[in-house]
């Protein structure tokens, strides 16, 4: 039980830094968060930069491109380049952190040949077509049906949260095969190429006024059985795959960026006037502030010991990813009421005002509001952490 | 003592929500995003009478009390009603033309001391601006204000101007006045934001009873069941403030006015931020889309919060009067 | 929408007034929690004077010996005596408030001959043998059987949670007379006389240290057929009559202690030392207690908006009970959390010390901790509030 | 880096658990009610090492670091081992005999000012009492304390003496030694609440997974697996910092070790109430029962939370923090 880095990962991290030192400052501003396509073009940069360093695919196996990087390597990877105020994966998410990664464990020779290394080199950008209008926490129950025809599947319905759907290049996609088997067993994984005929890309404007969602619309798309991965009617297991791929390094950038806002947030109170003096005068909110930083430090060690797990078991941490999801999900959510308590009545305008930073804060409040929904809601998580950990019963 | 509606009441916030469903459903008030304000359905909340409500008859109002003005005004809420109301009514009888809806009057809040920016929402809407502090009413032309348009606001409905620096304006109330309306404007918004809560809560409840997981309702699931049975909590323990409030402003010998204001902002503060986030989380990611409506209630619970004071302030002030 | 009483209200509250003002400064301080005699005695002397002066069964009708007063004008009787400092209904909580009510309701003309009048009168004590071991949130699940044989029942089984047991005159038993039919439809309603040979009452130690509940076992306890209340098997019905007989006037006892309580919490506040000053000083323990103290005024609005239905529609207010059970019982649960909060280290002691009411304090925090539970716990409630008000599924 | 339990510390940890499990059963804590010690079962622990783990070995110690204190703590508190554990502890090295058992060692918590009653737990147990405050360690012989034993405490087995004046003392550390044992008692009161937290997460457990109502385990019903899932969630969190706590006292250079040290007191008290509350809950009735020992776990949480600081100032030191 200690928190000091081995010789190796504090040369790891020197490195790291050293090379982020040089690199990060020539990056530039990222573009507005509504233009996907500049997006997409400042992020793929980054992810050539770090393919060209030997950062891409941090945690991925070295037969297969990337760094193999363990745990407390990839910990220290995103501390730093959080750190550094390096741009994040972006809307390389998809790609780096789920599809590569189950490609790698369940897709053949050939298709690992054919997609991993634009992944790591940022050339093609990857969505994900899991969730459904009628299937979100019940992802099982999802109905776009895939028909063979031959040495095609014929893909029909819908998908929707297909976050970058209108500027990617391959989708992830759960298709139903088999519509009489349990509702489980006849899901398959294919790839599927955005731009294949009758693929309709819609957006769908969040509550914080950003784009990245659509929904995608399936007419007679025609996917190659090639691009099956897994079994036919084994996707489930696919997708589960993908799902415990981190090993305990989920959140670690976000978690960074809000230690920052929390700090942020403090000496902003100092300059927010109310009638005797500032925001941080007010002993009860500076309480507020004081403890929701501390429950923060607190999650970091959490991730460090979930980190610490998967660096023994070389397994993901299991439902230590649950329980940090619900609690961090949660406290930036509290840091989103916190910082409208601090702005008190100027927090009704969404423009930058007296050197408040008010566009931004007020769309972090508002974008909070999305971390207790998506991917898994903490209803969703409860349940989870109360079977898998306590062993309740599912009924 | 009776603290429901007469029928005679029940009557009149009927025939609010009956203008307020034809008038400005939810279609209605995608229409007025970035703009908040439309001359025409205004007219017809002057035509209701919505802004006169309260000004004695003598002076062409319909003489009703704030018992009355509550009903209309969670009801407005309920339908997230967008523009200056509350200013407009308080000024009826302080403002020419505001009781009838012909003066447009918007306003300021200079309670709390007032430090920071000074925001007046819907401006461009606007022939008069009322401000006011504890001790004093203050008004000014609309267009004396020099204020600057902001790009985006919170709140779609509620475009803001800033004011950098304020007009000296003209001393139309003294210290009895602003604490009257001061009184007023915490009990209307606190009535406002009643509505905002319950009609989250009903939307919720529907969406619950519809959306299906699993192969049923989640609102079969406690999960579910548990957050709109708190939604339900909140909202009434709220609305129970709410009318008792503007009972003790009729009739101020019947309680303890100031105790009862501070608690109907309080509890409708918290009705209206913690429900309108609960009917976000119930419907899941539909909830985070612009399409789905909740995101307009949670804004605007957040615009109200810190008007006349949130729950920190009024909270404190009940704290000193336990003491005093 | 008013808050201003009738001229008669105001005469019976003034009437009301001036004899509790004569009559209360006599009836001397409370015997020990725990000397259930002495409580029984104490009480009882209450309920004769009470009774003597006309406000025994404030609202049951006249023509079965209450006062018929209406539900404004029982509230007015529970604030004022309240306020007064009056003893509360203590130990004949249960005749005065369920099984009294239930006789009224469904009782034959001579079992109301029998028992009311001595309930009134305090002259018979009653308990309750609702709740079992295994049937709490369940209740419909209780498996204390009743056999006939000729006109008496012969009832085995057990009980719980039964206050005042040990010194109880006649028992409300919930009994399952038919083990075939549904489980709400085999149960049976019967007055038990706690002296009947078979009875054996033993006391449970609560939390708090008291010793008002007990568990009470039955073997072949033979209770008359007459006894019975309602039809054989109709007992669930008559049950929830009992359930929803106030109407209104709930809590309201409660609320203006906790009300009194609230407002001692911030003048021991200003006595418990802190590093600089008094645990007052601490602005947001303040704020805390100001807000609890505005949540509560809200509550007693609810009470009046409660009571005014009732007085409309001469009915209990329904759903509003459970929404206000909810609200008050955890508000109460946080006063408990905050006066631990202002005693902080002082706290570990339960003896009063320092001008201190230690021991009054830190029972009174272990004591609320019941309130979420008893009588239908918060989860239970919220159960009610979405199921019959919102018309959720029962799922 | 490496947050998790060595093999060593793994074993330790299983020992002391053994032990606690053998000897303080909670069948055994309700013999102990109104004392909350026994000679026995004292000298048991000092057989297990409890009080020397940290001292040096020169001293006589087992050269422990404060990451096997911690778990060390931690069994205790799952046990809810009563008596000056803690005391003795800190003392040993300090005090004669404490290390071995020997001296019974009480404690003052005098840090924050310790303005209002002075009180010391078991003081009939000791021999000796030593206080620390922010920038001094004193002693006294425990029969020089002058105290007035109290008819009842709050937690039945923690009794308490009430110290009316507090007689001079020797001390016996100054600043350096006041401030590392100050971080030390409160990184093991968090660990042994941490202990606490899980036990009740534990017992709340098996409970819903045992009792039926309406024909299947109340642990099936989403109201209480959700109550649950939040008692592992607050338990694993303040485990977490509580580790890095120990880690941290053990090598201050590799972190930011007051803050650690107020995030692991901040969680524990708060997993450590909030979890015997929820734990009672979700007994229902029996909960509230003396003979179910929920109610003995929350009332050492309310013990605990105060000493060494609590939620408060532990939050307002962070805060301090964040603008310094």
């Amino acid at each position: 039980m200690d928190l000091r880095y081995s010789a190796a990962e504090e040369a790891f991290r020197a490195d790291l830094r050293t090379w982020l030192a040089a690199t990060v400052p020539d990056v530039g501003p990222p573009p507005p968060s509504n233009d996907l396509v500049a997006r997409r073009a400042y992020d793929t940069a980054w992810q050539a930069m770090l393919f060209d360093a030997g950062y891409a695919g941090i945690d991925w196996p070295r037969e297969y491109g990337g760094r193999g990087a363990s745990p407390v390597e990839t910990l220290i990877f995103h501390e730093e380049c959080a750190r550094a105020g390096a741009p994040y994966v972006g809307v390389n998410f998809v790609g780096c952190l789920h599809a590569g990664p189950t490609l790698i464990a369940e897709g053949t020779e050939a298709q690992q040949a054919r997609y991993l290394p634009r992944i790591l080199r940022g050339e093609e950008l990857w969505c994900q077509g899991f969730s459904e209008p009628q299937a979100g926490s019940d992802l099982a129950s999802l109905r776009t049906r895939a028909e063979r025809d031959g040495d095609t599947y014929v893909v029909n319905g819908s998908k929707i949260w297909t976050s970058f759907g209108e500027i990617s290049d391959q989708m992830e996609l759960l298709v139903r095969t088999d519509a009489d088997a349990p509702k489980h067993k006849g899901i398959t994984w294919l790839v599927c190429t955005m731009d294949t005929p009758g693929i309709e890309v819609r957006p769908l404007v969040a509550a914080n006024g950003s784009v990245e969602f659509d929904e995608v619309f399936f007419d007679d798309v025609r996917v190659p059985v090639e691009n099956r991965v897994g079994a036919e009617n084994g996707g489930w297991r696919v997708a589960m795959v993908t799902f415990s791929f981190e090993r305990g390094s989920a959140f670690v950038s976000e978690m960074i960026e809000v230690a920052r806002e929390t700090a942020a947030l403090a000496e902003l109170a100092r300059k927010v006037t109310r009638r005797s003096g500032t925001a941080w005068d007010d002993a009860a909110l500076r309480r507020d502030i004081g403890r929701l930083a501390a429950e923060l430090d607190a999650l970091w060690a959490l991730v460090k010991r979930n980190v610490s797990e998967a660096a023994r078991t070389n397994e993901p941490p299991g439902v230590g990813g649950s329980v940090l999801k619900l609690a961090f999900t949660e406290l930036n959510q509290r840091l989103g009421e916190l910082t409208m308590s601090v702005l008190g009545r100027a927090g009704a305008a969404a423009t930058d005002l007296d050197g408040l930073p008010l566009a931004e804060l007020t769309e972090r409040s508002v974008r909070s509001l999305a971390l207790t929904i998506a991917a898994g809601t903490s209803q969703i998580q409860r349940n989870i952490v109360a079977e898998r950990i306590l062993g309740m019963p599912r009924g | 003592m009776d603290l429901l509606p007469t029928d005679d009441q029940s009557e009149l916030a009927a025939a609010v929500r009956a203008l307020c469903e034809a008038r400005f459903d939810v279609d209605s008030l995608r229409e007025l995003e970035g703009s908040g304000f439309d001359a025409g359905r205004w007219g017809d909340l002057a035509g209701m009478g919505v802004f006169a409500a309260t000004l004695e008859e003598s002076a062409g109002g319909a003489g009703l009390g704030a018992a009355e003005a509550v009903l209309v005004f969670e009801e407005l809420g309920r339908a997230l009603v967008p523009g200056p109301v509350l200013w407009t009514q308080l000024a009826a009888g302080i403002v020419d033309g505001a009781a009838a809806g012909e003066t447009v009057v918007g306003g300021l809040d200079l309670t709390g001391g007032a430090a920071g920016p000074h925001l007046v929402a819907h401006l461009d809407a606007c022939d008069a601006v009322i401000g006011v502090a504890e001790d004093r009413v203050l008004r000014w032309d609309a267009d004396a204000m020099r204020a600057v348009p902001l790009a985006d606001s919170l709140d779609p409905l509620t475009p803001v101007h800033h004011v950098e620096e304020l007009p000296p304006g003209d001393e139309i109330g003294g210290a009895e006045a602003a604490g009257r309306m001061v009184a007023d404007a915490t009990v209307l918004t606190a009535a406002f934001e009643v509505g905002l809560a319950t009609a989250v809560t009903d939307m919720a409840s529907t969406y619950a009873l519809d959306r299906e997981q699993f192969g049923k309702p989640i609102g079969a699931f406690q999960a579910v069941k548990h957050i709109l049975a708190d939604m339900v909590v909140r909202a009434e323990v709220a609305r129970s403030a709410v009318y008792a409030a503007g009972a003790t402003l009729d009739d101020p010998e019947a309680g303890d006015l100031d105790r009862i204001v501070h608690a109907a902002k309080i509890c409708a503060d918290l009705a209206a931020d913690k429900n309108a986030r609960a009917c976000i989380q119930v419907h899941g990611g539909m909830g985070y889309t612009w399409e789905v409506p909740a995101h307009y209630f949670l804004k605007r619970a957040w615009v109200l919060e810190p008007l006349f004071g949130g729950i920190a302030e009024h909270a404190d002030a009940v704290a000193a009067s336990l003491v005093s």
